[in-house]
């Protein structure tokens, strides 16, 4: 599940990678160097600060109250955020709407690198801020921080929608002001590992639980009382 | 409140109620414990639960067909496995406990309470759930794996003695005040 | 020529199963259920739900905090009808501490707990919709008149979706008279609303196409299986607990419950839902005439709150069914154990069944229909 | 026959189809109803950011570090560090931290707060850039007089009693204006504790029960105050 | 009208972006196709000459590329704020004045997002499957600038004799983008999307042709040119009413309008009579062998066959507009991309600038589906009102007002006054059913795979050919434009 073994976290995350060629104007912007970027950047930026699309991800509460903040009282639209793209691959944000656990963490992460650069995180909800009111779970990631890296952290328990609207305004005003450089220079800590493998379907977990319990009914006593049932 | 509250401490029952009577009838033995807050509870011997709950619900006098849930509780010197049970046709209602002493668990190993998955289907993910949490190994089950924790999870977390895993995702953070 | 609901779907051609993994993250899946679906060629063959990924230890944490603290976090197990965790729960409490609940109280309950089935009721049926592909225009309506309970909400409770309100032995906060008459206003137009939805959805042949004839449940099925709520009354089982086995004030108020008198299927589990939407309404009218003055709670809510020793368990009637409480108290400030009967466990546990011989299309529309919370399974 | 059916059946269908455009379609004349909401602000009293009020009328500090509200919080969000003021023998609020990111608004620590001094104000602008950002001390959470009116009179909590008039006297440290209050809050505060211990008896009149009760309360017994605020010392040393 | 405001803004809206649209095509056709050649014909040369033709020759693609993302910008607006305003909320409005900048403001970022190749798909396919999807939208529209243009010099080298026949294979070519697309991703649910597509398609091909096929048949060509041109004169000599089937009602009154003075009004009654004679009765006793004495007969067939047509076109019209939404994959036939079953279909794997050529290109496909409806069914780039009637209105003298007031501009060919009323008269057709499908897109909930497959084969295939045998039948006895 999750280990602190960062040689063996690393190795793994890299091999998991998917993205493999980029082939995007960013690129070229990065081979033109200095003389490019300072000419680019500030209209890229401001066409990124005006149509961040988030991705339709939701666990919990905040899900409802982000869906709320794209229906009419609210209206994300005016900002140009209400396409919510169900594909990482399209979306520009994940508000990770919602309390992240142990075993939601690895699809979280998976999800987050699928997404393409530039890619901004708002951590929405007490939950998902620090763990919240979850605090001492057992089962209950304490702060997505801890495995993706956080634009804006928005407190509230679930914040109100123009708490959302709020985030996505100051979320705007930091992508106007960021360089291309700072963004990709910036790392983060990965702390989790995946222990499902997404792309084979069936999940390692079932077959190595089948696998165990198998195994715990030799050991077990009663296993022919089981059998004749 | 509609229904009367069980305002006074539950006093020792006088003798079987009507579920027991029906199950001492058919040649099983209850024990019938303190009524919780009006509901007829019996305890049950794990060997003669699936007996005893086909007849409850087979029967057309008790008729117990709905198995409302199962919980797993970590009692003082038990483990139990708490069966409620409503009727839908007669407004019946029943708590069957099985208790596992904990003197009786072998060590490393958990304790034991037959599976009504196969041949009610609610009791299916409700027993999962009970074997997750509580630790509670219901034999005869067709498919025994934790549903809600992860699969390689350490420990039972409602048990009394869970210790927490602490890790990088749990730790006492800088920023945090916890 | 045949009807569509006859149309044999079982292939002539023999192909590989594909097995496709649905969630925890898709659009369908209602936040963070994961299926594991067997497909041949678009027909699902075997559905696995791989559940927990939104664990979150409720049990746990209310062995862990006061009753007076628990019962802030509750709203939180069921997000879409936390007046009816909260509820369930006090009412655990309450039957085995044996605490009176002052009749306003109640009325209030009955209030809040009959506003919270109509907010999430509306919400499924866009949520719905949006499963069923009208997603840009038709759950912006549900969402309209949500969004003006969920304003009442905040102004009796403080917040929009974890009011904290009821609390074990009575409520929270007396209503102004400003809130009743605005609640009664809303109940005036409601039905008209209805209708409106009605007009769009009910009747539109391509949701009676995607609807009609899929994913029957069968009476003796969904109660081997313990299914509650709406999703079985569609079936014919007359199971509402706030007729069966009544509870608070409800024997005072005067209401149907629909009954289906066939195995129910996608669409008369939307059908029953709009009605109870419609009952619910009325059940809100009544409370506002009926609503008498009075205290509004019966044990002081003081943080050192506590619960005499017992067990108990007590059920309510939430949206999606049996919301059950079973609470064991050794009379200190927190409990001994408290175990959630969650209605959505219960239902989702028959998609399986279900799901089976169904296109993969049909997925959403049965998922959907079942109406099931994820916080609800997983808590 | 056959064709005849299918013929009824499309034309039904058009006709359903053509209702729910028409539904649709007369949205069109109706008025939005989208609050446009950062230029115009919400008028709710929704349980929001946290802060400390002040006396709307003296303007005094109403805390008086009983450890409530860090107490019946769920999540443990509030840390509260006080000593006791050798000249006065009574407690002094050195700083008071709410972390933001951990509180879930459940608004209980307001409920139970016997001086109304910690309330749910009705902000929740509170996105922060960064984690640190979100823990708020004393000097972020106070609340100016102005705003504690305004917050008094919209949530309609009762006034702070008006000091005492012996309580001049009986105060030591009567050169400082701002503490003048002190005595009667630090009875309250060690009412509060007793009330909190002592609970489950249910002891009506040493309880504390809602925020908007504290005329209510009456006098404890002197030296329940010292232990409560020897152990108040201790802790703040942690 | 309470949300008389917000309607104000939409057609505000659609107003400017109109303009900007227009007058960036107009100013690329008129610098490439008029100004560079008029500039070159002062050096005598053959260079000259050559390249002044080629100037002339790539007009068309010119205007297309030029036209295509900056109108699918606004159709993606426009749907929006449509949106918007069926579900009682205001829509994008922060970008730009009033937010018409917000599309914009997406193509700019989508064309500098990180384009990703996931690991695993076939990359030379992944690449190639957004460029095959977009292509045929461009060369598809060839055609069709003639029809819409009013047969302009500079694009009449784009005109096909058989140009409906054109469009058609064009537009099916795009399905083949999808299936690479979905196949390439190497991701279930693309795969799924894209073999959706591929059933989808050939399934609403057929309805589909079968109905335009019917009104090439009113028409007698296939050249799309032919069949604008032949609808002129009104709302009556459309396709959508019957081809020319009530031109003769039109000759007629027109005929009672032109000489509404008292003393002509015998003569022109007569004419009346005359007119409907020759074109409805004389047509049908030929065609049934009728003789003299039985006009009554001939009259009652007539007006049958004349209702008969016309139903047919219209429901011709429902087919292809229920076949187009299948082509172009919207609601309610927007399984390939079902974004609460397969995530997002075909393009689940498409990032960045891929992605944003997927969906521009789906919504020029949406404009060249209702341009192509414009101009069969709504008589291209014809003015609604009828010749007679517009007379009587005072048709002329505007049409003279606004060509004194153009002279100048007209002298240096900048305007085209026909060139440039046909081409708003089709605008204004095409974002009608474009407001039209928006409408479908907040209502209708998606069909079901297998349903779609029913509905196609077994309702509308049968459906359009009973039309297209009805449309043969009945053109026999009316007189229809064949032969005009």
């Amino acid at each position: 599940m999750i280990e602190g073994n960062a040689q063996g976290v690393n190795e793994l995350a890299d091999e998991l990678k998917d993205t493999v060629t980029l082939t995007s104007l960013e690129k070229m912007i990065e081979a033109m160097g200095e003389l490019l970027s300072p000419i680019v950047s500030p209209i890229a930026n401001a066409a990124r600060s005006n149509s961040v699309w988030p991705l339709t991800f939701g666990t919990s509460c905040c899900a409802i109250e982000m869906m709320s903040v794209g229906m009419s009282k609210f209206d994300i639209s005016r900002f140009g955020s209400e396409v919510f793209r169900a594909t990482p691959r399209q979306a520009d944000m994940i508000i990770t709407a919602g309390t992240i656990t142990r075993k939601m963490a690895p699809a979280l992460i998976t999800l987050y690198e699928q997404m393409p650069e530039p890619k901004y995180v708002i951590a929405m909800g007490a939950c998902t801020v620090t763990g919240g009111m979850f605090n001492d779970s057992y089962s209950v990631v304490q702060g997505v921080d801890r495995i993706i890296p956080v634009d804006i952290y928005l407190p509230g328990c679930p914040p109100r929608p123009e708490g959302i609207l709020d985030a996505l305004l100051k979320l705007q005003q930091k992508i106007r002001t960021e360089s291309y450089a700072e963004r990709k220079n910036k790392k983060y800590r990965q702390n989790a590992v995946r222990y499902v493998d997404y792309d084979t379907g069936r999940p390692l977990e079932d077959l190595i639980d089948e696998a165990r319990y198998e195994t715990a009914l030799a050991l077990d006593p009663l296993k022919g009382l089981q059998e004749k049932a | 409140m509609s229904e009367t509250p069980a305002a006074k401490p539950p006093e020792e029952p006088k003798g079987l109620g009507l579920c027991g009577q029906f199950l001492k009838d058919h040649g099983i033995a209850t024990t019938r414990l303190p009524d919780s807050c009006g509901v007829e509870t019996i305890e049950i011997d794990g060997a003669h639960l699936e007996a005893a709950m086909k007849l409850l619900r087979g029967s057309s006098e008790i008729k117990l067909d709905y198995l409302v849930a199962i919980s797993g509780v970590d009692s003082a010197d038990t483990f139990d496995s708490v069966y409620q049970l409503w009727s839908y046709t007669n407004n019946n209602e029943l708590i069957i406990k099985v208790r596992v002493k904990k003197t009786d668990v072998v060590e490393g190993q958990l304790p034991l309470v037959p599976s009504l998955a196969r041949f009610w289907s609610a009791a299916n993910w409700h027993e999962r759930e009970t074997y997750d949490l509580v630790g509670i190994r219901y034999y005869g089950h067709p498919y025994l794996r934790r549903i809600l924790n992860v699969w390689d999870w350490d420990g039972h977390p409602l048990r009394r003695d869970y210790k927490q895993l602490v890790d990088a995702l749990n730790d006492k953070a800088s920023g945090s005040m916890r | 020529m045949a009807t569509d609901t006859e149309v044999d779907l079982t292939p002539r051609l023999k192909t590989d199963e594909m097995l496709i993994n649905m969630g925890p993250q898709h659009p369908a899946t209602h936040g963070v259920l994961r299926l594991i679906l067997t497909l041949d060629g678009e027909i699902v063959r075997h559905t696995e739900p791989i559940l927990g990924h939104l664990h979150r230890a409720q049990e746990w944490q209310g062995q862990n905090r006061t009753w007076f603290q628990y019962q802030a976090l509750i709203d939180r197990v069921d997000y879409l009808s936390g007046m009816f965790t909260s509820w369930a729960m006090a009412r655990a409490a309450e039957v085995v501490d044996g605490c009176e609940v002052p009749e306003r109280a109640e009325y209030l309950r009955v209030m809040v707990s009959e506003m919270n089935r109509i907010t999430s009721h509306l919400l499924w049926l866009g949520t719905y919709l949006i499963d069923l592909g009208a997603m840009f225009g038709f759950p912006f309506y549900p969402f309209r008149e949500r969004e003006k309970l969920l304003e009442l909400f905040e102004e009796i409770a403080g917040q929009r979706m974890m009011f904290n309100y009821i609390r074990i032995g009575g409520v929270m906060r007396n209503p102004k008279d400003a809130w009743l008459s605005k609640l009664k206003r809303f109940t005036e137009e409601f039905p008209d609303r209805v209708d409106e939805y009605e007009a769009i959805v009910t009747q539109n042949p391509i949701f009676l196409k995607r609807t009609k004839g899929v994913g029957i449940l069968r009476k003796e099925l969904g109660m081997d299986y313990g299914i509650t709520g709406p999703s079985i009354r569609a079936s014919g089982v007359n199971l509402d607990l706030r007729r069966t086995k009544p509870y608070s004030v409800y024997p005072k108020l005067k209401f149907d419950v629909p009954l289906n008198d066939r195995d129910g299927d996608t669409f008369d589990r939307y059908i029953f839902r709009i009605r109870e939407m419609r009952e619910s309404n009325e059940i809100i009218k009544q409370c506002l005439d009926m609503l008498p003055q009075g205290e509004i709670s019966g044990k002081k809510q003081i943080a050192g709150l506590r619960v005499k020793a017992g067990e108990g368990f007590a059920a309510v009637e939430s949206p999606r069914g049996t919301l059950g409480c079973y609470i064991i108290s050794n009379g200190s400030d927190r409990a001994y154990r408290i175990k959630w009967r969650n209605p959505s466990f219960c239902n989702l546990s028959i998609l399986p069944e279900l799901l089976k011989n169904h296109p993969i299309a049909d997925v959403m529309a049965i998922f959907g229909s079942i109406d099931v919370i994820l916080p609800d399974v997983d808590r | 026959m056959l064709a005849l059916s299918l013929v009824t059946r499309a034309k039904d269908s058009l006709y359903q189809i053509c209702r729910g455009l028409k539904t649709v379609a007369m949205h069109t004349f109706r008025e939005p109803i989208t609050q446009v909401y950062p230029d115009k602000m919400p008028d709710t009293n929704i349980r929001g950011r946290l802060a400390l009020a002040v006396n709307p009328e003296t303007s005094e500090h109403l805390c008086i570090s009983c450890r409530q509200c860090e107490r019946v919080c769920p999540d443990k969000c509030i840390e509260i560090t006080a000593h006791k003021s050798p000249e006065t023998n009574k407690l002094e609020l050195i700083e008071f931290k709410i972390d933001h990111g951990l509180c879930m608004f459940c608004g209980l620590c307001a409920e139970v707060c016997p001086t109304s001094c910690i309330i749910n104000t009705n902000d929740f602008e509170m996105s922060e850039y960064s984690r640190e950002a979100l823990v708020y001390d004393l000097r972020k959470l106070t609340l100016s007089q102005e705003e504690s009116r305004y917050y008094f009179d919209r949530k309609e909590i009762p006034l702070p009693k008006p000091k005492p008039a012996k309580a001049a006297p009986a105060a030591a440290g009567a050169a400082k204006p701002a503490a003048a209050g002190k005595p009667e809050e630090a009875k309250s505060e060690s009412e509060a504790k007793v009330a909190d211990a002592k609970a489950a008896d249910a002891k009506d009149a040493k309880e504390v029960k809602q925020a908007d009760e504290p005329e209510k309360q009456t006098a404890a017994p002197e030296e329940k105050e010292e232990t409560e605020n020897k152990e108040g010392s201790d802790k703040s040393k942690d | 009208m309470r949300n008389g405001a917000e309607i104000l803004k939409l057609g505000t809206l659609t107003l400017v972006w109109w303009c900007i649209i227009f007058g960036a095509v107009w100013a690329a056709c008129y610098i490439v196709g008029i100004l560079i050649p008029m500039a070159l014909t002062s050096y005598e040369s053959d260079a000259a000459r050559m390249t002044a033709e080629t100037c002339r020759a790539l007009t068309p693609i010119l205007s297309v590329l030029v036209f295509i993302p900056i109108n699918a910008m606004f159709m993606v607006l426009f749907e929006r704020r449509g949106l918007a305003i069926f579900t009682v909320r205001l829509g994008p409005n922060r970008v730009g004045p009033d937010g018409y900048l917000q599309t914009a403001a997406d193509a700019v970022k989508l064309l500098f997002k990180e384009d990703i190749t996931p690991r695993g798909a076939d990359a030379f396919m992944f690449t190639l499957a957004p460029i095959v999807f977009f292509a045929p939208s461009i060369f598809g529209a060839m055609p069709l600038l003639a029809a819409v243009t009013n047969y302009h010099e500079l694009f009449q080298i784009a005109n096909l004799p058989t140009g409906i026949f054109f469009i058609l294979a064009a537009s099916s070519v795009p399905v083949v983008g999808i299936v690479m697309g979905g196949w390439a991703s190497n991701n279930k649910y693309s795969l799924v999307g894209g073999l959706r597509s591929a059933a989808q398609a050939i399934s609403y091909e057929i309805p589909l042709v079968l109905s335009l096929v019917t009104v090439c048949l009113m028409a007698g060509t296939l050249d799309v040119v032919q069949i604008a041109k032949q609808q002129s004169g009104g709302i009556l000599n459309w396709n959508i009413f019957g081809g020319g089937a009530l031109r003769g009602l039109d000759q007629a009154i027109s005929l009672k309008f032109s000489s509404s003075a008292p003393a002509l009004q015998e003569l022109s009654k007569s004419s009346f009579e005359q007119v409907l004679k020759s074109v409805y009765l004389e047509p049908t006793a030929q065609a049934l062998g009728l003789g003299a004495g039985q006009e009554g007969l001939a009259g009652i067939i007539a007006a049958f066959a004349v209702v008969l047509l016309i139903g047919s076109i219209w429901i011709a019209y429902g087919l292809y507009m229920t076949g187009a939404c299948a082509e172009i994959n919207r609601i309610p036939f927007d399984l390939p991309e079902a974004e609460s079953e397969l995530v997002s279909g075909y393009n689940t794997e498409y990032s960045g600038i891929k992605f944003a050529i997927f969906f521009l290109a789906e919504f020029t496909n949406l404009f060249i589906v209702a341009s192509i409806a414009a101009v069969m069914f709504f008589g291209g780039g014809d003015c609604p009102v009828p010749a007679w009637l517009g007379t009587a209105l005072g048709g002329p003298q505007i049409a003279s007002v606004i060509n004194q007031a153009l002279t100048p501009l007209i002298e240096i060919k900048l305007v085209d006054p026909p060139t440039l009323f046909a081409t708003i008269w089709v605008i204004l057709k095409v974002y009608s059913i474009v407001f039209f499908a928006v409408l479908i897109r907040g209502t209708l909930p998606r069909f079901r795979i297998d349903q779609l497959m029913d509905f196609g084969w077994k309702r509308l295939i049968p459906l359009s050919l009973i039309v297209f045998v009805l449309v043969v039948y009945a053109r026999e006895f009316v007189n229809v434009h064949v032969g005009t």
